[in-house]
């Protein structure tokens, strides 16, 4: 109990005095996330919406498989990673092992199925309204998925927010990828880790709390800027 | 508006989880004209509209226009039985066949203005259309399939919900409309309505074709008990 | 790492530690966490680089020679970092060499991580590194790295026994560490650190007095 | 490349081979993982739902709490858990720490936002269909819940199966809390992180590919139980 | 049915967005009787009753039953304009609202097949609700109101959907049911029905209570010019 209390405290410490170390691994987290979000949903959400609309043979497994993708080990994803990017490996050349980079590329890969499978799941209720009317209008594929895209923003803002959620509190791929290098490629996941096996655990779960404010501070943000939750949207 | 639409319909048969719900039915639909479908709940009007406009799925036979599909689908508007609203303003529920087409977006806000008020609700253009009452709805859906100037249009019921008044005005609209040229093909339970419309009946019973012919005929002297007992809203068995 | 397992020790999770960071084990029984310390085994450390060993270190006669090395041409060096055994070893190796590591450039990544991750990230990149012999020999990704320097005396690393006080928490298992304690510097355990090979080679020397 | 097809080669005679080692560890994982994911289930599903239904004062604020939940960094919920079961600790006295149990504790509290949140989304869509009907036939806020869930199974499965795939994809907390002990605690997740860091990646990625065909296993096999991609069905 | 209801509002009004929708309106409604809500497309019917029936929030002014809301509540019912299926077959459907009063199964069971009977789909009570036709989802929406045996029922356009002889069954279904003492509250834009139906009439105009009166009376000697335009099918404005 009292550790959680002292974690709070350094946590407070940290931020009243505007730490530098912390502000420089809190920003270059931000920016690992977020790209990894914009990727991610540049990729995901017509792709689930596409789901959605599109009847095809594979269809069952396919959305099976999306699911079974969120389950996607980070540890392994890591790994993968790492040897496709590593020297000995095929895109060595481009020297992008442990830079925020790689560890984009490393949560695009991991939260795309989520976002995907959530934005089909809320897609496919917006579709059965719309399916008649859409069909009807002679639309094309690419007009049905704007639409529905547009239309269903609030609900893919939550695959969006679940998306962020999980790339911001990752660390077994950026670590593996990103190498945790001091100034570089250091972020607050993986400063937590180091903390905990230093065992001093007050600062990792000040930095923890550091975190969460962060993704609270996010959520709070993107809530009140769409509005989602005002009466008399849609 | 250069060519015109007819269709035939051959052994067309629609099966749902095995139970035969309409057909099979053997029709011919000619390019011009005001079809009314009649017949009682469940009868089958509805899946016939949808397969004459080719979205729902067909178990067996043919339904052939005389224009190639991908033409046929373009040239027709449909409005359904109970409206779907897209969750967006009504001038944008307007405007959305339009952008669909590619039309520039001076010309789209013209017509919207125009067809705001043809269907009379001008004063709502920035309400949502989830929150428009029954009536207003069905108004809506009716101007954004006028809005695109159809070759054909369906209708299902597309006055079910309004007003003595309202009921009139579209009724004048789509005389006028068919007086352009458009086919229109439309079901009711109103057979005052039907009178006043139709220039030719199909009437359904069971999910099949029971009777067709000129409406003249078919209102004053019903060639079959059934579609007799139909007009009088007596039991049809 | 150490600094982890110590506090498990401190929090009375554990009922014995096994851990090699001198300076701390002596804090942790002086503040009356752990009964005793008492020494089992020692093995090395070793300086792993690049085969190709761009700063020459093979031909450094002492580990100091090695690191100013290093240091001269600024070759990527990795270190673990993170207050471990391991990394404190390292960093009073600089400063035998007459450098204090906090000060380095980008050439000198500091990663934070456990000695396999530390290891991993040598082998992307290339880098020096310091390991102790054991974790090397049972890690699977050389890549194009391999043992540049050893042999120097203060490359020595002493392994550790302490049981947790329960005196201090009652509930850990005493006699399980004691039965430990005894069975780690038994003639059986004494025979089979030493004898313990990877690749033919012996990791660990037996040094616990009876 | 080769890399990653050794690691192929790996899982394929691990399972072939039916290692007992494989066994026992992917039995464990499955284990903590559904009991996790049932007892999720349990809270989120009902909180979610409960979440469409109730207009209250700080609903938003809920809501974006919630989403921001979901980006709870693992490790930081283990070391709570830890903290929480440690000797020293409250609930030091159950003895619970490195126990599959406390394993199970930390996966519970990183899914059941998850799950919540998906649940949330999926169930505001339906609670606007039904919302008319379920008011005018004075149902009691349980009978809403109940008739939500019910009706809304199908779209409850996505989030389901979205809280299985991270719990049995995580290794921060699992790690902290259950310390990765040989025939006690170990999974095939911190079973890989252990073998990634003695760099034997061939086992690691073989363990990790074990682990996604379990994720496409289960997967498949919820979604021809559940036929719910079968025509005609709800 | 032991205990009749009356209701009145006072200076009842509905805003949304800052736009008056319906009220301010001062309206007593004796407990029995069978009350004809009319007026054109966006009038205020469907917000009235919705008022009444307590399930449309009021801006300011009160809605008073004679007795308890929550009690007011459980014995209502109400149909909407359009019907909302539940995701379940038609009986499931029929059976809900008995299964949340925690009537036993074997009732249940009969009572369905009775209800699944009297609005004529005993043929398709295995059918998912949401695949009906628009007049079988009406008439599934009317047993699903009716059968836990109200003592105050709504009706939104009950009919709007419906062939000639489902309207004049459903209209003896109705007249039965006021007759065991059900008060019934009803809109509808068939002026024919409303006169064959109604004991009295609340004719709302652009969101007010334009008049009030006896069903006789109204019909054939409307007071205002806006009302005798109304049922000629006139532009009321
Ligand atoms: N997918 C389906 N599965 C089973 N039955 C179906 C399905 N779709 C439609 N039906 C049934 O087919 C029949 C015809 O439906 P349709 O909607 O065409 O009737 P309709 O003539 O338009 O009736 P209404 O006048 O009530 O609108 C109905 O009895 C309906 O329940
Ligand atoms: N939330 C809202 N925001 C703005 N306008 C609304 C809202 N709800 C209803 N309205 C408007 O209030 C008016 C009255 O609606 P209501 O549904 O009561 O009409 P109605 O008399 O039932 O019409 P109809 O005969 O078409 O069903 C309509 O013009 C409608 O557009
Ligand atoms: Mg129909
Ligand atoms: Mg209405």
């Amino acid at each position: 109990m009292n550790d959680i209390l002292s974690g709070i405290q350094a946590a407070f410490w940290l931020i009243v005095t505007l730490d530098a170390d912390l502000i420089e691994i809190t920003l270059r987290s931000l920016q690992v996330s977020l790209s990894a979000l914009v990727i991610a949903s540049v990729l995901a959400l017509p792709f689930g919406t596409w789901l959605a609309v599109r009847r095809f043979r594979y269809r069952r497994a396919t959305i099976a498989t999306l699911n079974a993708l969120m389950g996607l080990p980070p540890v392994v994803v890591g790994l993968i990673v790492y040897l496709l990017l590593s020297r000995s490996g095929p895109f060595g050349v481009l020297g992008l092992l442990f830079t925020p980079t790689a560890m984009i590329i490393a949560q695009v890969i991991i939260i795309t199925p989520l976002i995907a499978s959530i934005a089909h799941q809320a897609m496919r209720e917006l579709w059965a309204e719309y399916h008649d009317l859409l069909i009807s209008l002679n639309t094309t594929k690419r007009q049905r998925i704007m639409t529905l895209i547009w239309d269903g923003r609030r609900a893919l803002l939550t695959a969006g927010l679940a998306g962020f959620g999980r790339a911001i509190g990752e660390v077994g791929a950026i670590m593996i990828v990103g190498g945790n290098i001091d100034h570089a490629t250091r972020v607050l996941t993986t400063a937590i880790a180091l903390e905990t096996g230093k065992g001093d655990f007050e600062l990792a779960l000040g930095l923890g709390f550091v975190l969460i404010a962060l993704a609270l501070l996010v959520n709070f943000g993107i809530h009140s800027l769409s509005k989602t939750e005002r009466e008399g949207r849609w | 508006m250069t060519h015109s639409m007819s269709v035939s319909l051959h052994k067309m048969h629609v099966k749902r989880r095995g139970k035969s719900i309409l057909g099979p039915i053997d029709l011919e639909l000619a390019p011009t004209g005001f079809t009314m479908v009649l017949g009682p709940n469940g009868a089958g009007k509805t899946t016939l509209l949808k397969v004459l406009h080719g979205i729902e799925r067909v178990s067996s036979g043919s339904v052939q226009w005389s224009v190639s599909g991908a033409q046929a689908q373009q040239e027709q508007a449909y409005v359904f039985q109970s409206p779907i609203m897209l969750r967006r303003s009504v001038s944008q529920n307007l405007a959305y066949p339009l952008q669909i087409s590619g039309i520039s977006k001076a010309e789209i806000t013209g017509r919207v203005e125009t067809w705001l008020d043809r269907i009379g609700l001008s004063n709502m253009a920035e309400r949502p259309a989830t929150r428009l009452s029954g009536g207003e709805r069905q108004k809506l859906a009716l101007g954004r399939a006028l809005i695109r100037d159809p070759q054909v249009l369906f209708l299902d019921e597309p006055c079910a919900n309004l007003d003595g008044r309202s009921t009139r005005e579209i009724e004048a609209l789509l005389l006028n409309t068919l007086h352009t040229g458009t086919r229109i093909i439309m079901t009711t339970h109103d057979i005052g309505q039907a009178r006043r419309l139709a220039s030719d009946v199909v009437f359904l019973l069971n999910g099949e074709l029971h009777e067709q012919g000129r409406a003249t005929e078919f209102f004053d002297e019903p060639k079959t008990p059934e579609a007799k007992a139909f007009l009088n809203g007596d039991i049809v068995e | 790492g150490t600094g982890q397992a110590l506090r498990l020790g401190r929090a009375g999770d554990v009922d014995a530690i096994l851990v090699h960071s001198k300076a701390a084990e002596e804090t942790f029984v002086e503040d009356g966490y752990g009964t005793h310390r008492r020494e089992i085994m020692y093995n090395d450390f070793v300086l792993i680089g690049p085969e190709t060993d761009p700063a020459q270190i093979a031909e450094a006669a002492t580990a100091s020679g090695a690191l100013q090395k290093i240091e001269a041409i600024q070759s990527t060096f990795v270190s673990r970092g993170d207050d471990s055994g391991t990394h404190k070893k390292e960093t009073s190796l600089w400063s035998s060499a007459g450098f204090d590591a906090a000060s380095f450039g980008a050439w000198y990544k500091a990663v934070g991580s456990g000695m396999g991750a530390s290891l991993n990230t040598a082998a992307g990149i290339d880098a020096y590194i310091l390991s102790d012999r054991a974790s090397w020999l049972n890690f699977g990704n050389k890549g194009g790295l391999a043992v540049l320097f050893s042999g120097d005396p203060v490359l020595f690393n002493q392994y550790a026994y302490l049981p947790v006080d329960p005196e201090r928490h009652p509930h850990v298992n005493a006699t399980a560490a004691r039965q430990l304690e005894a069975w780690l510097t038994s003639p059986t355990a004494k025979e089979l650190i030493n004898t313990y090979q990877i690749d033919g080679e012996g990791l660990f020397t037996f040094n616990a007095t009876q």
